[in-house]
């Protein structure tokens, strides 16, 4: 028979005990990359991995600091950014509209879907030079690129939100005599919000994999063309650098996202 | 032809003129240069940056693709003026379908016992491969398939006396990749184009393997190719580019052939290609460039007919009609020869 | 029975077919509500109660038969209808959900807000108009289910189990508030559930269904004086024979039911 | 006052005018492609479109039948279909265990998610060079490009599908005295499957994505390798066929995932 | 009280404690159960009752205090716990669901076989041994969850709420198979609920609870003989008068935990 005594110091001690089991955690999430960069920074230098081809990361850091304070980063950046939000943009805002006539009309959904999974699988790599004949080599076709293959997820899942609206929620817009137009605005596009929302989070990630298919035609700048031109000419620490500012930026856009999930479905 | 007559070109020379010998243009005129981030585009470069354009009043604008396949829908739908471009199968095929793109002027080929496109092999196969007929057996990567890469690696396995079978033929659309590849010791030798060749000797990766003079000494690499619009409705702007351009590749062999304004150049050099280190510039074996945008149209003749025997040609086309140097010949006219 | 009743249903039926196979759900119902009347339906699961509610509420039609809702001639709409827990709308606010009603008939802000806060006030919830359904408590959602369908102002009430998956003491109070309003407005109510004491607890008259095909077996009318307690319900021996009545009937019906 | 009688009669009526309509939306899904490629062969032939770079369909099916009888496609499809399938298997098995063991093993979890995270958003195009560097040009290389596109949707849903398990099977688990393998393979696993599922199909999509990209080093042949080449020689034609390969493979890919779906989580 | 009694509570207390804030849900429970007996414990929402059953389950670890459950010598568990209708496993079968705790202890596959049978065929359930979860209803899911835990064959068995999301005839039909399982088996059973009625036709014994912190307020002896029928209980008015007494008394400690 256990018998212990003084019951909130028990839990108090329970609790920080937790606590530092927390804190334990997120210094794990902190310390895994460092050691990982660690590690790799190690083999490099001692020759284990082959430093040409894996540069030490001290040694990515420094032509990380040249090429910022040349500028020519931040042009890349800028341009690369501007590119990834208009292509974004340019994909989901039609995805959600198609998404919600497919979810709200049977017929157009019976129309359209062939068409969205036939297209769907087709890589954006040979969809290149029919995108480069329809919209030429300047920043639209960059930009379709980067839109085309962000829709897709989009228009799927919102479709597939509209559809999983509980039927219960159209039986109380019925009920109180919801107009068409409600009926759209309180009841198809707050109901697939969530669903919507994990596709859209779905095309920032294949946002950010376009990239560099997306600079690989008609480009002079951006982060996707300083990744493949400088492996082009064997530059491996500016591609390092390259591979992790789009790290970085996929972990940026996905706080982003996040917080405008926080912010559009407060009631989740 | 009738047609080309009835283009009005303005092809007065005054000594007057900024450039000294064509007018500029009366209007601004910009010209779009598809360019793959090699260095063989050193005549647009320097000419740019010399202000030979300028002289002209036309602006140039350049646009990277990653291979010069690409570039070809661009050339055909007026999107880009002037690409850099190698001769392939591809190329013919576009023109077989009716994408008039013209071949105008050299862009690259290979200086005798300096090439800037040749074999090499692994730092560590030095000792095993040592002759061309050496490399039976082995794996040798080429960045295409029908084109001036595959037509290199046939003239080096005839001139070694080595069949298609014999040589393991890896296709390599990078040419990073076949650095990678060479390290790791998945292929034996590959076909390497400067200044990557210079970067893999000098980091212990690759070693030149003879030269690719020794069997293909005429061999037409690159090419500067031209939209059919910007060849044949806009003549007063295409006679003026190809005259900067020209004196662009000229400076180009003064520098590299007579070391006259070297560190000039090369800093132009730096500017525009990926090899940033102006040290190295001076180990590589620069792409050949004619001051007089000459052609071994023989060559390029041959490769066709390579491509055509091994079935990667589809529908017909007159081959003499892909070639047009008019422009090149009239602007060398106007520029005088090079000595 | 008055000439002129609230509701009035006239052989209705209701068959649900699909594909050869053909389940009449409810057989020539005629009934008749008086204006102001708390009705409690009651019988075995699948007996077609929640498809009553449902004809009546216009979300489905009727095979055959007919079914009338006198108007007061006054602007408001036919019914409003009580779901069960998960009729609440999960992304508006308590306040929203209260007007959705209100605002689906554009009608104009001050009048929403006026009406939205004195149901708020009625069931008690003026303190959390700005939560989300994920933060209150069961009894808590259908506390905003009652208020934004007595809200909505219509000319009858229909209710399916709102009480259902509440526990015993928080159904208690939801009663309570839910007399209490009924007794202020007037409204005719027809409530389903499944609980004997709440029928007896609630309602003017219960009306007993039979399984499937669902007809009406029988009415037992409550003639219990307002407001009841229920201390005088349960220690009322007239009541506890009318629960044993009602009980005996269900036994039997749910015992046929599943054979 | 509305009067209706027979209601059997009525609701017969009502049925068949359902089915009526049913049968139209089956028809629209058919009619829908059908009609895309008549107008697209309508305006190749009219010249509305330029033939060259979109040849009419008619044209594409009779590349597609001389390719057929060549022997050549199918030897192309063979050798891709290899390479989807080992490489899926590849990302999907160590993603599973990995994604079990992150959603098991708290420690495990914040140690591992931020590499993963910062792996994830590196495109495949990039990653290239490193994979060839460690694996070679052989199939090996190719099999690993598609396997780790494929991995990280499956490992990040996987370990989302153990978190998501509702507690109440935790505790019940923990009542009836699982042992930690049964608990495993009885609460983790099957828990997890239906969020698990959804990433493997995912990772479906993502492989044929990758084939082109994967195909472009050291490649011989496949689907993926047909489509550049073929765009690389200018022949148009076998390119379109080899994206309808693509696009064919994926509806019957996701026919296939549909199916295994419905195998593995009957209880859904 | 006997000696030796089946489940013994000896000042049992639970304290949440979060950043400086902590509630204490169970405040010095002691508590005695005897063996074969059947007791119900009552009380308002949040007053620990779930908690007492999740510590005595060993899901959740006491503050202080001790509790014991007598072991009978033989090789069975200490303890089975039947959940509320989520407690059933979606991706089991029935069968799978029922032999669950028999195969988490490694038993013979004949005698898994045997028991699992044995105890689908007391709940009625034999028929559906090869369906999945999501196609019973939500009585059908209640029975394999108590079928499950009695064929695990535990010292005691603890219930919380089971039959809390049923309708009233469904809930009536399993208490009365609960309580012939129970006369059959003479388990020690602790018993949750919301429902008086419930409480006063299943148990020996109703314990009553105070609103936070959870105490135990009195016990009620309900000495009916067994088999108990519905009918009895309702026209009993000794009943009534002790169903009004814990109806007053939770009545005070609802109002009071609303304060
Ligand atoms: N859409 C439908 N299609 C086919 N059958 C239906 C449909 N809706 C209800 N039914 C059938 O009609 C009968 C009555 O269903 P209903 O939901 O009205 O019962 P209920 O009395 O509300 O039951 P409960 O008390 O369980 O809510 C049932 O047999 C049911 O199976
Ligand atoms: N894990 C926990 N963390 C913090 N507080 C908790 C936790 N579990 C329960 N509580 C608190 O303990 C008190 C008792 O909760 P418990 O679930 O035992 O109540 P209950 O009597 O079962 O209520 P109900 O009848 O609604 O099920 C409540 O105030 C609750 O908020
Ligand atoms: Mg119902
Ligand atoms: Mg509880």
């Amino acid at each position: 028979m256990k018998d212990i005594k003084n019951p909130i110091e028990t839990e108090k001690r329970e609790w920080r005990k937790q606590q530092t089991q927390l804190r334990l955690k997120t210094w794990l999430t902190i310390f895994s990359p460092i050691s990982l960069l660690l590690i790799w920074q190690f083999l490099s230098q001692s020759g284990l991995i082959d430093a040409r081809f894996f540069p030490p990361p001290t040694a990515i850091i420094s032509t990380f600091i040249d090429l910022l304070t040349s500028g020519e980063l931040f042009h890349n950046i800028n341009i690369s950014l501007f590119r990834i939000f208009a292509g974004f943009l340019l994909g989901v805002i039609p995805g959600i509209i198609i998404g919600l006539c497919m979810g709200l009309y049977a017929p157009f959904r019976h129309f359209v879907s062939p068409v969205v999974m036939a297209l769907m699988p087709i890589p954006t790599l040979a969809l290149l030079p029919i995108i480069l004949i329809i919209f030429g080599i300047g920043e639209v076709s960059k930009v379709v690129t980067i839109a085309g293959s962000v829709f897709f997820p989009v228009v799927i899942n919102t479709a597939a939100g509209v559809i999983s609206i509980d039927s219960i929620y159209l039986d109380v817009a019925k009920n109180y005599g919801a107009s068409r137009k409600d009926f759209i605005l309180k009841i198809a596009l707050p109901g697939s919000l969530p669903v919507m929302l994990e596709g859209i989070q779905m095309g920032q990630a294949i946002a950010l994999l376009t990239i560099v298919a997306a600079e690989m035609m008609g480009a002079r700048s951006g982060i996707g063309y300083l990744i493949w031109t400088s492996y082009s000419a064997f530059l491996l620490k500016e591609m390092f650098v390259g591979l992790i500012l789009i790290s970085f930026f996929g972990y940026i856009f996905s706080l982003l996202l996040r917080w405008l999930q926080r912010k559009l479905i407060p009631w989740r | 032809t009738e047609e080309e007559e009835s283009v009005k070109v303005n092809d007065e020379v005054s000594i007057d003129n900024p450039s000294g010998d064509l007018a500029p243009l009366s209007k601004k005129t910009t010209v779009i240069i598809a360019e793959d981030g090699s260095a063989s585009g050193a005549g647009f470069y320097i000419a740019n940056e010399k202000g030979y354009f300028d002289d002209y009043n036309i602006e140039v604008e350049f646009v990277t693709f990653a291979n010069s396949d690409d570039m070809l829908p661009a050339l055909a739908s007026g999107d880009v003026d002037i690409a850099g471009g190698i001769s392939s199968a591809s190329f013919f095929n576009a023109i077989a379908q009716g994408i008039d793109v013209k071949i105008i002027a050299d862009k690259g080929h290979n200086e005798i016992e300096k090439s800037y496109f040749t074999f090499v092999i692994g730092a560590d196969k030095q000792g095993e491969i040592k002759d061309y007929s050496d490399l039976k057996g082995k794996k040798v990567a080429v960045s295409t398939e029908h084109a001036v890469d595959d037509y290199i690696f046939h003239q080096m396995l005839e001139h070694s006396g080595l069949t298609e079978e014999d040589v393991e033929f890896v296709l390599m659309p990078d040419f990073g990749n076949m650095m990678a590849a060479i390290e790791n010791g998945s292929i034996d030798a590959a076909l390497q184009i400067e200044p990557l060749i210079t970067q893999g000797v000098s980091e212990g990766i690759h070693v030149r393997f003879g030269d690719a003079t020794d069997f293909a000494p005429e061999a037409q690499i690159a090419m500067v190719l031209g939209s059919p619009q910007f060849m044949k409705d806009e003549q007063d702007v295409s006679l003026r580019f190809m005259a900067a351009y020209l004196k662009g590749v000229r400076d180009y062999n003064d520098a590299f052939k007579k070391g006259e304004d070297k560190d000039k150049i090369i800093d132009i050099m730096t500017q525009y290609t990926a090899l940033k280190d102006a040290s190295v510039w001076e180990d590589v074996f620069v792409t050949g460039l004619d001051p007089n945008g000459k052609m071994f149209i023989d060559d390029i003749r041959n490769q066709y007919e390579m491509y055509e025997k091994n079935g990667a040609i589809s529908g017909e086309f007159n081959f003499d009609e892909a070639i047009d140097t008019t422009i090149t010949e009239k602007a060398v006219k106007i520029i005088g020869e090079y000595e | 029975m008055s000439p002129n009743p609230k509701i009035s249903i006239h052989e209705l039926t209701k068959v649900f077919y699909k594909k050869k196979n053909s389940v009449t759900a409810l057989e020539n119902i005629s009934l008749d509500i008086e204006e102001g009347e708390f009705v409690c339906l009651v019988g075995p699961s699948g007996c077609g109660k929640t498809t009553l509610l449902r004809i009546l509420a216009g979300l489905e039609n009727q095979s055959s038969g007919a079914f009338k809702i006198e108007r007061s001639g006054e602007d408001r709409p036919n019914q409003s209808m009580v779901f069960q827990e998960r009729g609440v709308l999960p992304w508006l606010t308590v306040e929203e959900n209260v007007a959705f009603g209100l605002k689906m008939r554009h009608l104009p802000k001050s009048h929403v807000k006026e009406r939205t806060n004195y149901f708020l006030n009625k069931v008690g919830l003026a303190k959390f108009t700005k939560m989300y359904p994920k933060e209150l408590s069961g009894g808590m959602k259908q506390r905003v289910s009652i208020a934004r369908a007595f809200a909505n102002d219509p000319e009858i009430l229909l209710m399916d189990e709102p009480f259902g998956a509440l526990d015993e003491q928080n159904k208690y109070i939801l009663q309570e508030e839910l007399l209490s309003i009924w007794s202020e407005t007037k409204k005719t109510v027809l409530f389903i559930t499944h609980s004997i004491d709440e029928a007896l607890y609630l309602s003017d008259r219960v009306l007993l269904m039979s399984a499937q095909p669902g007809k009406i077996l029988a009415e037992i009318k409550i003639d219990l004086s307002r407001p009841r307690k229920l201390e005088d319900i349960r220690s009322n021996s007239e009541i506890s024979s009318k629960f044993l009545d009602i009980w005996r009937h269900l036994q039997v019906e749910v015992q046929r039911s599943r054979l």
